[in-house]
């Protein structure tokens, strides 16, 4: 029961290339799991079939010993994605965007939580501020925000620090550990070294397929 | 100190979020202010374009003003359609959208919904002061108000489809057109029907119709446009 | 039940089935588009009223009729595959729709050479005209669908659920512009108040549509077979089928 | 090693970023097949609304023909230049485009010329096709495709301006069709007016005037173009 | 002469927030500039003004010793910039991308030469793929590869690193290096440490508006 998610024999191609096959993977409650490989090596695809986003693949999902597909509902109600793009509308302010995020997850509007939230992740002082004004890293971290507002025990992070300063990514990494600490879980991928954190496992993807250095 | 299962969501939640996307999405709209009048300009000035290129003269411009006021009307609908997923996309709050512990049908009609207020609605209460500058009989304005408003109503939720199936695709617009426009046949002719048959004072049957088509698509839209999301996003 | 079904849709059986079917179909249509052809147009009478230029009916007929159906085939295909993940049954639609979309221009464009010497015009904005014509942009929408997604699996859901969609609106479109016709004017020409046709012409026409089906199902065994092939063509029993013929 | 003063790029250097953008546009538009046609679907759709909307009697619609046929050409063209700026601008290639060491009112043209030609010219050989189904005396097809060839020229370079200055705005859409649809008037009066007289036997004049005016555009819209985009590009 | 960029008494201020006052800038042939400072401090802002594509400020800017508006030309002909988005169109292949922007720097097509700088960037196997089907990381690669396409002078180049795998960063660093040793001038934002580089120089921005921590 405490094996939160699993996959079994898991393997996906794209346009012929194999990306990974056979492909075992665990994530236990109070897991940090970090997948690693050079660019194109199939991390941010792994990561959608994981948070069964992607139909594209061959292999075995299971939530709470559950197959994904059956317990689809309970499973989103639990999950917390982070994807490439940030997923805040521009037009909107910070705080709207937190707002619209706690209606998705059925929660009633909290504004204190939301303000919480913002403070937390380094936005104080900015929660009117239209997203679209924001720096880069900003409206980053408004998505961020989303990891202290509520509590989801699956969090999957796709390269969450992009754009974000050495404070930033400190006080981030200490989330994780206290996310983690508190029984939830954590799949990530970061091009960042995490290498300070204790007690994380890494999954190395595409050891073949190698790049070259990027010069 | 984990939740170790949390239940479903109450179906309070899902009202919420069903309030919290419209709500959204109107603020959005009207947040940049012109846009909630683009499709409203956008219908002037297509039917001030016919009488330029057609002819000005009153009796002509009667005959044909019906089917113009619904063409136009729907040209403008349609032209709103493309945005109406593809903001989302593209910001990946779609993706997060999919991602939420709720039934997408219901999120997918707060979209619609919103569509349809901001656009199909001022579009048919704007219709009959331009159905007077084309020189439409008095007496089909409240016809072509109500025909205009059920009938847009099935546009937005057609169209919604087509929104769905090519968000994902660079260059959606002109695709979109080719996918709906066809479905759209059978709302324009008992529309047009309606207002035509309103100077005879005939118009119950074709709104009854107009209204039915509304049900259908109620009923079996939500589905596809969740289906089409799902696809989409997936490729 | 399950396992059959995907027995059934499991493109290696399907392979071996048609490949025992196909031939029958072959010589069928060949068959019946060889009398149906000489009795249409060197057998029958010409028409008392129009001449020899009837004898159009003979491609335009079955080309409309053929048309209509193909679509409901693509859509029924369409399902099969969104519900059951039959790959063979998109392989099917994806090669029905440009042949729909054929048919659907040869009933347009026999229609038209046909109206000249008829009704004086080649083009008529009558009922069945133009449901056709919107017939004719349902099938190339479906098909610039599937063509606009970059992954197959996608395009094919996406081309499967806009059939789908169209196939309930095609009756809707269909009695809705029939309406729209006989509201707005009186019908200059009706396709349906024409003299009954006299034996002689109508078996003719019965041996064509047979003729037309039969080629409709061989070509899309034979083409689904080939679609087979390059899709599946890295799978063990396809290289291997490969290998033997070669 | 370092090169100290780098000269002006050559003259030729100018026609190959302008013949390489050229190829460039051209060959994205190719890749996604449908593209090319769907303007042209567009419009075939569009003229099929009319006579389902207004009436099927041949001698009612040669009345409003050549309207409806320009009309339509011009929603066509209009719905495609959405897109004109707008794929550059989201990659972050209109950026480096505003920073290539050449002329951009050259590069711009590049733009506005593969636009024409998958675009304004298919609509006018397309045109008389559609003419014949709206019962357009044969008389006039050759005048209508030579008007819309003219026109069309005019209004893709017209709506350039308006897709460059909207090119930042998130749902520039309906206020590009705002802001462009009252400068496509004098091109719709002079097209209309170029069919109409066609019939009689005397579009020469018409036909000069859309001369003029694509002239004119030549003339004044580059420079337009690059202005509105250096403004959009800065907000 | 051998001033190459020289920015003096910059200032700008967006929404009534003064992001920098009184900023000297300048930059020598050989120099790296890094500038640093937390999310939201302006660095991309700077750097926009640097390469001339925003009026929004006060103060003057000189390249070579002329004043920027009236040697424009000149200087885009010597500058890279990459901003935030990549810049490649993801219809095109890495290849038609490269050759584009060859174009576009008036040079004639040299597809050996377009090869080899994919080749170099990582990215050899991967010329003839759309960029829409390549990894966040890929895609960006496609970007960098104008790097090592063509000798322009002055690079200026806002978290180039983004996406970018390890080895792919260490590559990269080098070619910096070995830009500034010919004689090349590099502007260059990042979160990441490059610590390891000998003979860079500094520019930090935006302490007073020091954002908290990210958790
Ligand atoms: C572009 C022009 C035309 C189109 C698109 C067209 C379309 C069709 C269609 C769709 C059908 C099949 C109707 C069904 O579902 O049963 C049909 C049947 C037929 N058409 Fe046409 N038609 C055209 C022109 C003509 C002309 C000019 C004639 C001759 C005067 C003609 C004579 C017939 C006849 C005799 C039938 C068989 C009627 C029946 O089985 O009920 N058609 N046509
Ligand atoms: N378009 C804009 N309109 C108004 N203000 C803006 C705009 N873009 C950015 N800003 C403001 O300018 C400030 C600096 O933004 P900038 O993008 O230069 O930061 P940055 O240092 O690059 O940050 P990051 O590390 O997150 O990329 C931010 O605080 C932001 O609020
Ligand atoms: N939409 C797509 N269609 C086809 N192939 C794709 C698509 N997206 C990615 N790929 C391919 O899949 C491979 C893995 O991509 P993915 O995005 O999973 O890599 P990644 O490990 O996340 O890389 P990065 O570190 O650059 O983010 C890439 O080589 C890419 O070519
Ligand atoms: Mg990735
Ligand atoms: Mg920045």
């Amino acid at each position: 029961m405490s094996l939160r998610l699993q996959a079994r024999e898991l393997a996906c191609e794209r346009d012929d290339r194999v990306l990974f096959k056979g492909l075992d993977v665990t994530l236990d409650a109070g897991e940090i799991l970090c997948v690693e490989g050079p660019n194109g090596s199939g991390k941010t695809t792994l990561l959608k079939i994981l948070s069964g986003q992607l139909g594209d693949y061959t292999g075995e999902l299971h939530y709470r010993g559950e197959p994904l597909r059956r317990c689809r509902e309970r499973f989103l109600a639990n999950l917390l994605y982070l994807g490439h793009s940030a997923g805040v509308k521009a037009g909107l302010t910070a705080l709207e965007n937190l707002a619209w995020y706690q209606a998705l997850a059925g929660d009633a509007f909290d504004e204190a939580a939301c303000e919480r939230a913002l403070e937390e992740i380094g936005l104080a002082g900015f929660e009117d501020v239209p997203v679209g004004k924001l720096s880069a890293g900003q409206a980053r971290r408004v998505a961020l925000a989303r990891l202290a507002l509520g509590y989801r025990e699956l969090w999957i992070l796709d390269e969450p620090f992009t754009a974000i300063d050495k404070h930033g990514v400190a006080g981030l990494e200490r989330r994780l550990l206290a996310h983690a600490e508190r029984g939830g879980s954590v799949v990530i991928t970061t091009h960042h070294a995490l290498g300070d954190m204790a007690g994380i496992r890494r999954l190395a993807l595409g050891e073949q397929g190698h790049h070259g250095e990027a010069a | 100190m984990s939740t170790s299962d949390a239940p479903a969501p109450p179906p309070a939640g899902l009202w919420g979020a069903f309030t919290a996307t419209l709500k959204r999405d109107v603020t959005l709209a009207l947040r940049r202010r012109g846009d909630v009048l683009n499709p409203l300009v956008f219908y002037a000035l297509v039917i001030t374009l016919f009488p330029i290129g057609i002819s000005p003269d009153p009796e002509r411009l009667a005959l044909i003003a019906p089917g113009l006021l619904w063409v136009a009307a729907l040209l403008a609908a349609l032209l709103s359609l493309d945005t109406l997923f593809r903001g989302d996309f593209e910001d990946g709050t779609l993706e997060q959208l999919l991602l939420a512990p709720q039934p997408l049908t219901a999120l997918v009609m707060a979209k619609v919904s919103v569509h349809w207020l901001l656009t199909g609605l001022p579009l048919s209460l704007m219709a009959p002061l331009l159905g007077a500058m084309l020189a439409l009989p008095p007496g089909s304005y409240m016809v072509l108000a109500l025909s205009l408003a059920l009938g847009s109503a099935s546009l937005s939720l057609i169209g919604a489809i087509g929104a769905a199936l090519t968000v994902g695709l660079a260059r959606g617009g002109a695709l979109l057109s080719l996918l709906i426009l066809p479905l759209y046949i059978p709302v324009l002719i008992f529309g047009t029907g309606a207002v035509q048959a309103a100077a005879m004072g005939g118009a119950g049957a074709y709104l009854a119709i107009l209204g039915a088509l509304l049900a259908l698509a109620l009923m079996l839209a939500p589905l596809a446009i969740a289906v089409s999301l799902r696809i989409s996003i997936n490729g | 039940m399950w396992a059959f079904i995907h027995k059934f849709g499991s493109p290696k059986w399907f392979y071996a089935i048609s490949a025992r079917l196909e031939p029958w179909c072959w010589a069928l249509a060949a068959l019946a588009l060889g009398v149906g052809t000489l009795w249409g147009l060197a057998v029958a009478p010409a028409d008392y009223q129009q001449g020899e230029s009837f004898r159009i009916i003979y491609v335009h007929v079955p080309a409309a009729l053929l048309a209509q159906s193909i679509f409901v085939a693509m859509a029924l295909s369409g399902l099969v595959f969104m519900v059951w993940k039959i790959k063979v049954a998109d392989m099917a639609a994806t090669v029905m729709a440009p042949f729909g979309a054929m048919m659907t221009f040869a009933a347009l464009f026999s229609g038209a050479v046909w109206g000249i010497p008829t009704w004086g015009t080649w083009w008529e904005w009558d009922a069945r005209l133009t449901s056709m014509l919107i017939l004719l942009f349902l099938y190339l929408g479906v098909i610039a669908l599937r063509g606009a997604f970059a992954r197959r699996d996608s395009g094919a859901r996406a081309a499967s659920l806009l059939a789908l969609v169209g196939v309930i609106n095609i009756p809707i479109i269909k009695y809705s512009v029939e309406w729209w016709y006989t509201l707005h004017q009186s019908a200059t020409f009706t396709l349906t108040s024409r003299p009954a046709m006299p034996a002689s012409m109508w078996l003719p026409l019965l041996i064509m549509l047979v003729g037309f089906y039969s080629f409709f199902t061989a070509l899309t065994l034979a083409r689904t077979r080939s679609e087979i092939v390059k899709r599946e063509g890295d799978k063990r029993w396809v290289r291997a089928l490969v290998d033997k013929e070669l």
